[in-house]
Order: structure tokens, then C-alpha cells, then sequence
């Protein structure tokens, strides 16, 4: 198992001795035979921040929908707090959520917006006003926006209100659905940090959902990993990364190499395609076929094949410099092999150069899906 | 350029399919007409520069001696070939006939065949037809008769009749008290009014028992109901009225005539003579619309093709004293301004 | 209320509604098949007597041709029209435009009777005798803002960007027009057809003034229900009933048909 | 068109593509409204444009009692629009919302009656309601009761209007309902709006463009309606359009229908610059 | 100047030693009296991969639609092999644009949306099927989809059917506006390596733009970095990375450090926001206040001063998983440093913990812009 970094995170006994504030027991949505959500079982914790990932049509918008009672549950429990509020409608539960679109009210100001949930509660004008300038205010929105058209705002300018609106309403979880995926890359990054700040200072319990590896990892306490309805892998963003259940969790979360291999009877893993075998760390109960996976981070050159504890010779066939780091690509027979390198380490290879890469033991992975 | 085109504009009847199919055959030309339900719209339509399009123009009696001819809007006919026609016709169109002459007699200027009373009608099972005759024009100055009747929207008849109800011939130019009493009388006529529409309306409303009569009417609008069997609804011709020798009653006659275009059809005076045919006649008469008595059942050839059921829709048996009880149908002198007035009145009675 | 006792109330007042739409077409329908002229309830004798002079009539059959002419020229000019008017609509940028827009837009927005009256009296005022070619033209002047519309909302939809990849890919002007833009914006031409048909076909307020002495079919059942009123109205309109509504479920059946072979 | 050469000189392309269009319009709207005008300062009962203006027709309009005609045009137009607003928008909603694929066929099924004469579907309403007809007789046969028929009275005529505008209220208010974001609605809930919250708040403001322009629209079209008060309500009320009608008829006064017209044009008119200038078409068009 | 790797490229001097295709001189177009494209100079070699990016708004889109004849200049020359171009309309010119919206034509099916250029060409259609099959077999298309709607095609394949309809057309340079910044992450990485391999295999000319840092650096034989009309910087990407011009372009390529310095009388380099002097490799002539840049990559922590050339002292403020790598935000004063790692190097460090952050002189970049 690679050894992972330290992460700065709140401890996760701390998280998981807080109370959960929602739980979720076989939650179930279907859409005539289908089952969109299909028997989820969650705890999210109080004050977490609590991502969704997973492919298109796993479920996520549903399984959040039905969070915040826009969609009824077809079965299964949703508590919250320790009441059971499956039948509560949406207007009705303490819960908000913030759409991709953001579904600001177009005929509206900025003002008038962000008051929207306090004019619902009957709140006075003047009182409403005082609140939206000190949202405004925590959100970085000059005051004078309080007055202007949402049609006026730029594209991150109106994430902020529509934030700012879902505050007014003080939610006690605030749902996310992939609020940041049609803003450009430059701005996103800004906002990510933003909503972690706004996270961080209103200790509320944050469900969001992304199809950005990085958005999650960078923001998230805890990250669940759906498919086809499912909840596949619940964990610290580092426990998905460095332990992946299987190898579609470990191909969702990044460049990833994969080696399908097999148990042989002499309790060896040999990879299918290839004449290879393998060690690893530690091989699961009752393991029989399944992936090595090694993250391309953990790959190095090596040039005698004893200085790692798995040797591969191939071709070096190609070289990407994204950024900060640079991926080369190694052909090892049919296969290809990434490696990942940080971009200071300079380097001598040239094209078709016949290369040898290695791994420990300790960096690769063995899942059974 | 138009041998082979022919257009009508006419009172419902001659639009008919019964009478245009066979000579629409018989000469392979395009006939087309359009009816109109009163005379000034089509005389205007004439004014309004149409003589280029309608080759046949027909409306009721005066319009052509009086309006039409002395505007240069009609053509006179070839009076060798028409006259013997009238000859054939009952005997009150006897050659020259008055109303196919123009005002200096000597110029044939159209040909007659549908003519009718009309004045009002009622269902008899109501209304029978004896109180109605006698008490004439007085129905509409019945207080009790509110709501029962309606009023058939042909204006230019409607101030013939509301000025028969206010008790003056309607012929004739009028002093202030008459207009005075004219207005009052539209007023209340319309007021009292349960409906005011088109011949179907009134049929059906009488038929179905909405109304009890109507004002403005007779062979012309009753006659379909009757061939359908109403026999309860009839045309009345009251016994006396404010007309010249204390008649009751107006009487229409329809004058066909070739309109003035430059580019005049053939066939314009071809098919005058095919209507006068004796069949054909009969078809005019029973066209599908409205069924009318026609001069030319003065011939036995015509007359004889009429079934006795036929002869009751048109109330043959009382057409002739009823045409007796009737003027003729004329111009008011100042028409316009009664209609003016009635207009509004019609109005105002809207207003509640 | 629940959702579900919303929606199957909203559901019911839909259908009553459309009941309330077609109540007067069915009492037409049950008029064209009594045998007496004047419409009692329950019918005593039933026939269809009234159909078989209907068909046989010549008359109608002008009548038809009429219509059907009128109809077809006001179809073929009002889309030729209205296709560069939505272009121009909803298409490009440029300086008129909103203006433009709303000059289209006026004549629907317009009394139709006084309409015909207005054109009645210009075509007498420059001395133009008023026959199916004048109620072409009386028809177009409301038809053509109706297609202009239905085709702009095609239009709207349209990517600029697929003729400039034509044009980039080698294509004349004629050629991007014939291979891009007419074919995709086709669906759009093809309802503004089949609106401009059948609202010329159907028209009474425009056809009454301007028509001299064509008469259309419309025209023809006032006439006939004014004066000399015969179930041969109710057959006729019941045959134009029942002919819109062949006509657009059938268009509209073909066209999920293709779309369902296309998938 | 691809429109690579886009050069100062000459017309634009869009310019060009109007240009049938305005020419149409101009020799098809303006001058026959133009004749119009000017028929409307003939003489009264004068039959060509040749004679000295006058203003007597609007003088004799003025001091008629046209005004009553008038009030039960912009009556019964304001009454219709009133009901057809009322009737059309949970139908309007359900097209936009509720009813999926059933809202196309429903689309054609609401459109089919518009081309039907209007004059032939009044007369069914006829049929239905006279005495002794589908209603009545239907209620005499089988239960033997004879109520009063309700043909032939104002509430009739406002029946046949809502009857006949129904679906120029429906179509522009689905199109509007359809405006708006269902996620906006779900938002607005979410904060904790009622349904009728929801409704006041959000729904209806952003309809607002299309309800508006079908407000308009019917209001127009119902204001020069004509055959209702005549075929169903038998002319107990007579609109202005009847009036227009009998100066050209029997009144043989076109001047003074003209005049009528005019000022029926006027009211429409500026009606419609009203509210026409605060939409952006582009907008309740084009959004898809 | 950091010391870049190798990478694996066609050498730099082989690439300029080929005739340019495309020369651009002193291109501008005006809109009104705004230059959306102001006076660029530039050479296009044939075969070349050249990418532009830049802020939204700079004149990416209307420089190449003048290329490609879709606008028309407002003054300069566009040159292709030689001949002035400037008066060519786009159908005549042997270029091809592929556009964001794909703008494929929705009512023809695949074959016929690939033929497309071919029939206008006037060839038969049996020969036109031929070569619409071989576009798709080499865009890894299934021959079944001749026959298809585009309409049923998924974003990548209709992003193939665009390709496949341009290299119908056969043109001389291809033209991409944001071909994949509408479709996802995982599609996109696939799709940008599949167009890179076209490239290769056919050996046009690509002029191609893109808001992602990642996908310039990855498929570029050179960048050319836009702003306001202008060309900034030209390069590979390599050099664009390691030596950007100024601040802008700096920052416009990923995560950055950067402080604002000036140069003391005494030729040192010091920091305009705090007290600290820094060692560079190389002062630019006359420079005399500017940026100091230093990609995360290049800063490493360090336990004692002497480690490293230039060395801050700072609080660990918060620490987060980019996938392979880690990002660490140490704070010095009121200025947030970033420090990269690879995800393999653990780490013991705790957050508000203070930590030594080092970088040498060579790593770092002295700019004036
Ligand atoms: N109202 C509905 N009726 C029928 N099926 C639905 C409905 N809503 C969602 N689905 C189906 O449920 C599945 C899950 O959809 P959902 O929107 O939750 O996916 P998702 O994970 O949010 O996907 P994406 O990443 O694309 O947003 C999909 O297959 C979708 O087609
Ligand atoms: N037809 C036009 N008329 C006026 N200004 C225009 C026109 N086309 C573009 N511009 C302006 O020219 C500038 C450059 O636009 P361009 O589309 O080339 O930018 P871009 O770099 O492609 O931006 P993006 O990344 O957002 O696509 C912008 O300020 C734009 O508003
Ligand atoms: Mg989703
Ligand atoms: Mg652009």
C-alpha cells in the first residue's frame, strides 16, 4: 500500500466522532424498473464537506435531489438530524442547494436575491437589507452590487450570490451540484478555494457533488464514489486515492497505470498479457484475478533492474510536460506505462531509447474489480 | 374575351348549385356569383367601381328604375327579345312592366322572376294567424310581446317596418314628429328584441321555440321552414296599415339586370333567358336556400311542375290576397337618416 | 394538494377544455346528418342526404378549387417571404433589426375585419378589381407576419457556424444556401407551410372583402348561413374540421415516424 | 448566410433579407391603412378619395352614441382576456411542465379549431345551446326539464369570444411558462417558498413576457371581434366592429366607417407599441 | 534560469529550417475603432502543431477566422506558401476550420457530413464512399457509422466526424477554435491524444486554440500567447513554461510564485512587499523593478538556511492532494507560497507548524512585465 502523505486535514476520528447530521439508509430512487439510486447507506457528518464523485448518470444529481426533497425517495430512509424527513417537502426542510446553473432569479437584483429566503420567512425589509449587505460583505461583493441586475454579474460574481442566497437561508447542509463545471479554468480555481473558506467559516455540513478529480481532492473531507446508483468507496480523499477499491475507482481518480493480473498457484501475481510476475505488499483474502495498480508518481527510471523491487524494460515513446510535472510514456510491449516526474528533474532520454522502470512493492495496488 | 365567364351578384338563390350546375354544362363557362342579403351593399359595390367585374345585378325593384339606371350603373336590354317573356308571367308583369322600365318607360333595363311579401312572421301555434293579420304592425307596440319576437338583421326592411309599427308609410320624405316617433318606436322595438341575426337564426329560433315571431320576413325567409315541414310558421300580410290606401303589407319583386361593363359577358343575357324557362324557373323558385314565388308560374308549363307541398311552403293560397293587401316595395327618401337613427337606437338598446 | 392530485387536475381541466373546444364541432357534425333542414334535439330522421349534395355539387367543387388555389399561392409566396424575413428576424445582427421585428409583428396584432376593409378600399382607391388574386394578396399581408414568426423560432436555432464551415469547406454561396441552410432550416419552412395553408384556407374576415367574385369556401358558408341556410354549412364544415385535422396529425405522425426510423 | 465580406457599402445582410418583407408590408399594411385615413376626411357617403377633406365623420362619431359600442368592444375584449388568462394557464403549464410527449399532440389538437371557419364553429355553439337543441333537448328528453336557453345574451357572447381566442391565449402563455428555468422554481422551493409563493414570486414574473403577449394579442383580436355578437349573442350587444360593418353596408358611408376604423386603430395601436416595447422578442423566441 | 528537461520533441532547429506556410505581417483587424487583433507578426512552419492561447476576449478567434477567410483584415498581409491571401474568400482558400460547436451539418448522416467537401469538389459518389470509409477506419470510426445521424453520435465521436470532414476537404492547414472545451475531462485527455497522432500521421499544418494550459503544453510544437490583440510570447512550450516574458504569461501557465522586486542601487534583488534580498541567476539589461517568478516545482522546504540559495521562513497554512501531486500553501507575512511535491514524498509536516521554504537562484525568473 503507498505510503501516503500526512495530510493536513481535520484528524478523521475527530470527524467521525461528531454526531451525523444525515443519514441515509438503503436509499433507493427508481425511475420505472431503473434504479437511478440503489440502496445507499451514508453517514455524513456535521460540518463535513462531504463530495459526490462518479460518471455521468450514476446517480449523483438524483441522490442529491432526493437529499434536499426535490425528488421523493422510492424507498429507504433519509434522517436527518435523528428525524426521519423523507416526506418533508423541500420548502419545508432545513436543507439548501446550489444548482449548476445556479438558478438565480433573473427579474431580480443581487439584493433582492440573496433576500429572497428571508422575505419567505416574513423578515422585515430593513432587517432583510442588513443581512444581504453582510452576506454581500462575507462573500467579497462590493455593497454596491446590492442593487444591481443578476444579468449584470460575471460568471463568478454570480456564483457568489447564488451562495450568498443559499446562506441567507442558513441551511443546516448545503447541497452542491457541480456549481464550478461551466466556469473557466482560472476562475475555478479561485472559487474552490473560496467555497473552502466559506466552508471553513460557517461550519456548515457542505454535500457536493463534481466530476473534477482535483476540485474533490483539494476540497473535501471525505469523497464517496458512486456508480451505476451505487456508493462504490466512502474515504478521506487520500484513502481513494492511495487505496482504491477496485480499478474503476483507481482509473476515476487520475492518470493511473493498470495491469490486469491473475493469482498463479505458487502464490504469485503474473500479469495476463505479458510474461511478468509481480510483488506486492500484500495480496487480499482469497485473491484470484484482478489489476495491479500502480500510480504513475511511484513510477522511476532505474537503470539496473535490482534498484526496484519490480523491473520493466521498455521504449520510451513519448513525453508530455503538463506544467508542473512531466509524463513520459513508456511502451512495454503492447502495453504503455506512465511515469510521472516533477519537472526540475532534468533528464538525458531521448525517443525510442530502451528505458527500464520500476516500482516498490509497497506503491502498487492489488484490487480484485 | 369573356364568352366563357359570368359573374353574378345576386340575392341568395341564383348562387345555387341547383340553377348554375346545369348552365355552367350547358354553355362549359364559369359562373360565378355572390349573394349579398341586401340591396344598397350590392348597388354599392357597383358604385365602388365593381361594374368591371359582375356581368348580372339583382335586387329588388326600385333600385334598378330609380338608383341604378339613372347612374349609369345598368345596361338596358334588347326589349324584342325580353318583352316576350313577359308575357308568359303572371298577369300583374304584363309588358312594359313598371319595374323593368326605366323612369321614361322606354328602356328595358332588366327582367323579373322572385317576388314576395314580407313583412313579419310567426309561429301560429303562438300567435295565430288571424290575430297576427289583424292586429297587424300593433304586435310591436304590445308591451306583452317583449322578448317573444325577434328581428331579422336586413335593415333597410327594418325601417320600412318600424315606421309601419310608429303608424306612417315609410315612402315617402317625413316631418320631425314622424322622425320623433320613428326613434322612439326603434327604441323600443330593438329594446324589445330577443334576437337580432340572420333568416337561419330566426328559423331555428322559431323552430326550436326561442321566438314567437320576428319582425321583417315572409315567403322569402319562412318559406325553408315551412318545406321542412314547419307549417306553423307563416309569413303575414297584416290586414291594414299606414301605407298609401291603408295597406298592411310590402311586396318585393327582384329585377335582374346586365350590369354597364366595359367588357360585358355574352352571357349575361343568355342566361336571363335560361332562367325564364319554365324548369328552370322552378329551380330559381325552389333554389336551395329560400323558396319565392316566381312570375313565370303565369305559365302553365311552369306552374304545373309545383308540388302541392311546394305551392304550401310558398303560401300559395294566400299569395294573392296578400300581394293585394301590399305596396310595392320603394325607396325612402331619406333613408339615410332613419338609418342613422336606428343604428343607433340598436345601439343604445345594447347598451341595456 | 399532492403532486399527483395536481396533476391529474390540471390533466382533467385540459381535456374538458379541449371538450369545450370541440363541443361546437360536434353539434355541426350531428346537424350535417339530420335529414330536415332546421336543427331539432334529439334528431328524428337522420340522412345523408345533405353529404351527397354537397359532394355532388359543382358549385363546391369551384368553391374548393377556389379555396384550394388561394390557399396554395398564399402557401408558396408567404414561405419564400417570411423565410428571408426570419433570416432576417432572428438571424442577423444589424441595425434594424428591432424595429424590423415589431413591423412584422403588427399585423397580427391587427382587427382582421378592419383589415380587409383597409385593403378593400386601397385596392379601390388604385382601381384593382378585387378577385382570388386580390385575396392572395389580402391573405399574405396577415399570413406572412405568421410564418415569419414560426419560421424565425427555427431559425433562432440555427448555428451561423454550420455555413461557415460550408463555405470554409469549399462551397459556393448558392451551394452552402442549397446544402445547409435551406435543409436544416426545412422543419421550420415546412410548419410555416402548413400554417400559411391552412390559415388562408380557413380565413373568413380577409376573404369576405377581398375576394370579388371568387368566392372561397368560408365566404361561402356565411353567405349561405345568412341566407338560404342548409345543412350543407354544417357538412362543409365539418369536412374542413375534420380535413386541418388529417392534415396536421398526419403531418405530425409522419414526422415522428421519420424520427423514430432515423433512431 | 456565411457572411465573411461583411463590407460598409450597401444594405446589410439582414437588411436585404427584410427588404421583401417591408416592401410587402408597406404596399400591404401602411398604404391600405393609409386609405383608410384618408376615407376617414372624406364627406360622409362619398365613394372615392378625390373630394376636400372634412372632419365632419369624426364630428358625427363624437356626437353618435358610438361610445356604447365602444364600451362593449373593450369590455368583453377586457372580460375575455381576464377568463382566457384564468382558463389557459394551468393548461399552459401542463404543456410546458407536465405533460411531456402528450404536449405536442395536445398542441395540434388546441390548433386544429383555427382553421376552421369561425362563423361554422359559432354556429355549433348555436346548435348546442337554442332550444330544442343538443343541451336542451338533451335535458327535455331525459329528464323532461325545459330551462330558459341562455343564446342570444351578453354572457353568450363572451362565451363564443373565450371560445374563439382560447388558443391565441394558450400558445405565447406555454411558450412563456416554458420560459421558465425549472430549476429557478426548484430553488425558489427549496428556500422555502410555498407552492403559492413559488407561483407569485417566481413563476409569474418570469412568464410574464409570453402571458403578456398572449394578453395582448387575445385583447386585440377580441376587440375587433365581430361574429360572436352577432351569431351567439343576437345583436342584444353591438361591438364597434358591427358598427364599421353597418357604414359600410346598409349605411352606404364608408367615410364613416373609415373614421371608425381609425380610431379602433388607434386604440389597438398604441396598445400594442405599449407593450410590444418592453419585450425583448429575441428572448421569448428564441430561448430554447 | 530553470534547467528544463529534455524533452522529447522534433528538435527546435529542425522545425524553422522548414519553409513557413502561413506568414502573418503586421495583421490587424478593427472593429470600429478597436483593434481586436493589433499588428501581429508571425511564421507558421509547415507541419507544424502551433497553438494560441490567451484570455478570453484577445483576439484568438478573429485571428483565425482571418486566416481563414471568414474575416477580412483590416490591414497587413496573410501570406500562405508565398502568395498573398488576403482577398481569397474562405471556400477558396486550402484551409479548413474545425469550430467549437463542430457545426456539423445535423441533417445529413456521418458518410454524408464527411463527404460533404468531396461532393461540392464535384467527385462521384462510389469514390466519395471510399474515402469516407478510410476517414473513419483512420479516425477509429466503425465503418457501420456511414450511415448513422450525427445527431446519434456521442461528443467524441462527432468531434472525429468533424475531423474526418475536414481532412476530406484535404486543405493545407487545419484550424481548430476550442475543439474540446466543451466536452469532459476524461473524453478530452482522450481526444487530445488522438489529435495529436493525426497530426503526426497526416503531417498537416494545425493551428489550434485553447484555454487549457495543460492541452497547449501537451500537443504543441509552439505556443503563442495572446493578450489584447497581441502575440506576447512565442514558443514551445517548454520555453513559454520555463521563460515566460513576464508576469502574464507566467501566471497564465499554472500555479505560480511570484513577488514583486525591485533592484537596489547595490545590484541585489529585493522584495517591494517585505524585507528579504534574492539571489538570480541572470539580471536582465536595465532592470529595475519587475517580478520575481518561481514555479512551485523549484521551491522545496528546507531544514536549514543554507540548504538552498534563497530560503523564507513561513507558517504551513494548508495542504492539498492534486492527484499524483501535492500542493502546500505556506504563508510568509501576508504573501501565500506554494510549494509542489509529488504525492510518493511523505511528509511530517503539520499545519500553523513553521517551515524553512527554499529555491536556487537558477530556478528562479527575473521578469519586468
Ligand atoms: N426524471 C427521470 N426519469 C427517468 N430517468 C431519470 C430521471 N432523472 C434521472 N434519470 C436517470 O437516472 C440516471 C441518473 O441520473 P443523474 O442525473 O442522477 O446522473 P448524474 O450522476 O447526476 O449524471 P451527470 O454527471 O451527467 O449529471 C440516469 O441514467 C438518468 O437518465
Ligand atoms: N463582429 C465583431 N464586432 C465587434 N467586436 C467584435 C466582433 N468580433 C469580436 N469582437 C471583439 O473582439 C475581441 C476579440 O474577440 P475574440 O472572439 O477574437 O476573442 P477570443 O480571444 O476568441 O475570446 P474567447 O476566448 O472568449 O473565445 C473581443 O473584445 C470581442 O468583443
Ligand atoms: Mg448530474
Ligand atoms: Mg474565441
Amino acid at each position: 500500500m503507498p505510503e501516503g502523505p500526512n495530510l493536513l486535514k481535520v484528524p478523521k476520528d475527530c470527524m467521525s466522532k461528531r454526531p451525523p447530521i444525515l443519514q441515509l439508509k438503503s436509499l433507493t430512487k427508481s425511475f420505472g424498473t431503473f434504479n437511478a439510486v440503489d440502496g445507499i447507506d451514508l453517514d455524513i457528518a456535521e460540518g463535513e464537506f462531504f463530495t459526490i464523485v462518479g460518471p455521468s448518470g450514476s446517480g449523483k444529481t438524483t441522490l442529491i435531489r432526493m437529499l434536499a426533497g426535490m425528488e421523493q425517495a422510492s424507498s429507504g430512509d433519509i434522517i436527518l438530524s435523528g428525524t426521519r424527513i423523507n416526506d418533508l417537502p423541500a420548502n419545508k426542510r432545513p436543507t439548501c442547494m446550489v444548482f449548476q446553473s445556479l438558478a438565480l432569479f433573473p427579474h431580480r437584483t443581487v439584493g433582492e436575491n440573496i433576500e429572497f429566503p428571508l422575505k419567505i420567512k416574513g423578515i422585515d425589509p430593513a432587517q432583510r437589507k442588513v443581512r444581504a449587505l453582510a452576506l454581500l460583505d462575507q462573500l467579497r461583493l462590493p455593497p454596491n452590487y446590492y442593487g444591481k441586475s443578476v444579468l449584470r454579474c460575471s460568471g463568478g460574481e454570480r456564483q457568489r450570490v447564488a451562495l450568498a442566497r443559499a446562506l441567507a437561508f442558513d441551511p443546516k447542509i448545503l447541497f452542491f451540484d457541480e456549481p464550478l463545471s461551466a466556469i473557466d479554468y482560472k476562475l475555478r480555481k479561485t472559487l474552490e478555494k473560496e467555497l473552502k473558506d466559506i466552508h471553513r467559516e460557517t461550519g456548515k455540513t457542505f454535500v457536493y457533488i463534481t466530476h473534477s478529480l482535483e476540485e474533490a481532492m483539494v476540497m473535501s473531507d471525505r469523497i464517496g464514489v458512486m456508480r451505476a446508483g451505487n456508493l462504490v468507496q466512502v474515504g478521506t480523499p487520500n484513502e481513494i486515492y492511495s487505496s482504491p477499491k477496485d480499478k474503476f475507482v483507481s482509473e476515476f481518480m487520475g492518470d493511473v497505470n493498470v495491469i490486469p493480473v491473475s493469482m498463479n498457484g505458487s502464490r504469485t501475481i503474473t500479469a495476463d498479457t505479458f510474461d511478468k510476475t509481480f510483488t506486492v505488499a500484500t495480496i487480499p483474502q482469497a485473491f484470484s484475478k484482478g489489476h495491479l495498480v500502480i500510480r504513475p508518481e511511484f513510477v522511476r527510471f532505474v537503470t539496473e533492474a535490482k534498484e526496484a523491487e519490480n523491473v520493466l524494460e521498455g521504449k520510451l515513446y513519448n513525453e508530455y510536460a503538463l506544467g508542473s510535472r512531466i509524463q513520459y510514456q513508456v511502451r512495454v510491449g503492447e502495453n504503455v506505462f506512465i511515469v510521472e516526474k516533477l519537472r526540475q528533474h532534468s533528464s538525458t532520454l531521448r525517443r525510442d531509447q530502451t528505458v527500464l522502470i520500476g516500482w516498490d512493492a509497497k506503491d502498487s495496488i492489488l484490487v480484485t474489480g | 374575351a369573356r364568352e366563357k365567364e359570368l359573374n353574378i351578384l345576386c340575392w341568395e338563390g341564383y348562387n345555387s348549385a341547383q340553377v348554375l350546375d346545369p348552365f355552367r354544362q350547358d354553355k362549359g363557362a364559369t359562373v360565378k356569383a355572390e349573394s349579398l342579403t341586401n340591396d344598397p351593399t350590392m348597388v354599392n359595390r357597383l358604385r365602388a367601381g365593381e361594374t368591371k367585374i359582375w356581368d348580372l345585378i339583382n335586387v329588388n325593384n326600385p333600385w334598378a328604375r330609380k338608383i341604378m339606371a339613372p347612374e349609369g350603373l345598368i345596361k338596358p336590354l334588347d326589349r324584342a327579345t325580353f318583352e316576350p317573356y313577359f308575357d308568359k308571367m303572371m298577369p300583374a308583369f304584363k309588358a312594359p312592366y313598371k319595374w323593368a322600365m326605366d323612369e321614361k318607360g322606354e328602356q328595358l333595363i332588366g327582367m323579373a322572376q322572385r317576388f314576395g311579401p314580407y313583412c313579419f312572421v310567426v309561429n301560429t301555434d303562438k300567435v295565430s294567424r288571424k290575430t297576427a293579420e289583424d292586429q297587424g304592425w300593433n304586435l310591436w307596440n304590445d308591451p306583452a310581446n317583449d322578448k317573444k319576437y325577434g328581428v331579422l338583421e336586413s335593415d333597410d326592411w327594418n325601417v320600412f317596418n318600424i315606421c309601419c309599427i310608429a303608424g306612417f308609410d315609410p315612402f315617402k320624405v317625413h316631418n320631425d314628429d314622424e322622425v320623433a316617433k320613428f326613434t322612439e318606436t326603434a327604441k323600443r322595438v330593438f329594446k324589445g328584441a330577443k334576437v337580432v341575426g340572420d333568416i337561419a337564426t330566426m328559423n331555428q329560433s322559431l323552430v326550436s321555440g326561442e321566438i314567437d315571431f320576428h319582425l321583417t320576413g315572409g315567403t322569402y325567409s319562412a318559406s325553408p321552414a315551412r318545406a321542412d315541414g314547419a307549417a306553423n310558421i307563416r309569413g303575414i300580410t297584416p290586414n291594414s296599415g299606414p301605407m298609401e290606401g291603408g295597406k298592411g303589407g310590402i311586396v318585393w319583386i327582384e329585377i335582374t339586370s346586365p350590369v354597364n361593363n366595359p367588357e360585358l359577358s355574352p352571357l349575361a343575357t343568355e342566361f336571363l333567358k335560361y332562367v325564364q324557362d319554365p324548369k328552370v324557373a322552378h329551380t330559381v323558385a325552389f333554389a336551395e336556400g329560400t323558396f319565392n314565388p316566381v312570375a313565370q308560374m303565369g305559365n302553365k308549363e311552369c306552374f304545373d311542375l309545383f308540388t302541392k307541398e311546394e305551392l304550401d311552403a310558398i303560401q300559395w293560397d294566400s299569395l294573392e290576397e296578400e300581394v293585394a293587401r301590399s305596396v310595392e316595395y320603394d325607396i325612402v327618401p331619406d333613408y339615410d337618416k332613419l338609418l342613422d337613427i336606428m343604428t343607433a337606437a340598436k345601439k343604445e338598446a345594447s347598451a341595456g | 394538494m399532492t403532486d399527483r392530485g395536481r396533476r391529474a387536475l390540471i390533466w382533467a381541466w385540459t381535456l374538458a377544455v379541449l371538450v369545450f373546444l370541440y363541443l361546437p364541432a360536434l353539434c355541426i357534425l350531428l346537424a350535417s346528418l339530420t335529414a330536415s333542414r332546421y336543427f331539432l334535439f334529439p334528431i328524428q330522421k337522420w340522412g345523408l342526404d345533405w353529404w351527397r349534395k354537397t359532394f355532388e355539387s359543382l358549385e363546391i367543387r369551384q368553391l374548393f378549387a377556389n379555396s384550394i388555389t388561394i390557399a396554395f399561392c398564399v402557401m408558396v409566396v408567404a414561405v419564400v417571404i417570411a423565410f428571408f424575413g426570419a433570416l432576417a428576424f432572428a438571424r442577423y445582427n444589424w441595425k434594424g433589426r428591432t424595429v424590423f421585428q415589431k413591423i412584422v409583428l403588427l399585423p397580427i396584432f391587427f382587427p382582421q375585419s378592419v383589415l380587409g376593409l383597409a385593403l378593400l378600399l386601397w385596392f379601390n382607391a388604385i382601381g384593382i378589381q378585387t378577385s382570388w388574386m386580390t385575396a392572395i394578396f389580402a391573405h399574405l399581408v396577415w399570413i406572412i407576419p405568421v410564418v415569419t414568426l414560426v419560421i424565425s423560432i427555427q431559425v433562432y436555432s440555427f448555428d451561423p457556424a454550420l455555413e461557415e464551415a460550408a463555405f470554409d469547406l469549399g462551397a459556393s454561396r448558392w451551394q452552402v444556401f442549397r446544402e445547409v441552410t435551406l435543409p436544416v432550416l426545412l422543419p421550420g419552412i415546412v410548419s410555416g407551410a402548413f400554417f400559411a395553408f391552412l390559415l388562408s384556407w380557413g380565413n373568413f374576415p380577409l376573404s369576405l372583402f377581398t375576394t370579388g367574385a371568387d368566392a372561397t369556401i368560408p365566404k361561402y358558408l356565411y353567405a349561405k348561413m345568412v341566407a338560404g341556410y342548409t345543412p350543407g354549412v354544417p357538412v362543409l364544415g365539418t369536412v374542413s374540421t375534420f380535413g386541418a385535422a388529417l392534415l396536421l396529425l398526419g403531418g405530425y405522425w409522419l414526422v415522428t415516424l421519420r424520427r423514430r426510423a432515423q433512431s | 448566410m456565411a457572411a465573411p465580406h461583411e463590407t460598409g457599402k450597401g444594405l446589410s445582410q439582414g437588411a436585404r433579407n427584410a427588404l421583401p418583407l417591408m416592401l410587402f408590408m408597406i404596399i400591404g399594411f401602411a398604404a391600405p391603412l393609409l386609405t383608410v385615413i384618408a376615407y376617414s376626411f372624406m364627406p360622409p357617403r362619398s365613394f372615392g378619395l378625390t373630394r376636400a377633406p372634412t372632419l365632419d365623420n369624426y364630428a358625427d362619431i363624437f356626437a353618435s352614441n358610438s361610445y356604447i359600442s365602444f364600451g362593449w368592444s373593450m369590455l368583453f375584449a377586457a372580460l375575455t382576456v381576464a377568463l382566457l388568462a384564468l382558463i389557459c394557464y394551468p393548461i399552459a403549464y401542463g404543456m410546458a411542465r407536465l405533460f411531456g410527449r402528450w404536449s405536442p399532440i395536445l398542441t395540434l389538437l388546441f390548433t386544429i379549431p383555427l382553421f376552421v371557419s369561425e362563423n361554422v364553429r359559432l354556429y355549433g355553439w348555436i346548435l348546442f345551446l337554442i332550444k330544442n337543441g343538443v343541451l336542451l333537448g338533451t335535458l327535455k328528453s331525459w329528464f323532461g326539464i325545459e330551462p330558459e336557453s341562455i343564446l342570444f345574451t351578453p354572457g353568450v357572447v363572451l362565451l363564443g369570444m373565450v371560445y374563439v381566442y382560447l388558443p391565441f391565449m394558450l400558445f405565447p402563455m406555454t411558450l412563456g411558462v416554458s420560459m421558465v428555468p425549472n430549476e429557478t422554481r426548484e430553488a425558489a422551493r427549496d428556500l422555502g417558498a410555498s407552492r403559492w409563493q413559488v407561483f407569485r414570486e417566481v413563476e409569474l414574473p418570469l412568464s410574464m413576457p409570453g402571458i403578456m403577449i398572449g394578453l395582448l394579442l387575445t385583447f386585440v383580436l377580441a376587440v375587433g371581434a365581430i361574429a360572436e355578437a352577432k351569431v351567439l349573442g343576437g345583436q342584444t350587444i353591438i361591438p364597434i366592429t358591427h358598427d364599421i360593418e353597418i357604414a359600410f353596408t346598409y349605411a352606404q358611408n364608408w367615410p364613416l366607417g373609415a373614421a371608425l376604423a381609425v380610431l379602433l386603430m388607434i386604440v389597438v395601436g398604441t396598445l400594442v407599441m405599449l407593450v410590444l416595447k418592453r419585450f425583448d422578442l429575441d428572448a421569448i423566441l428564441g430561448k430554447r
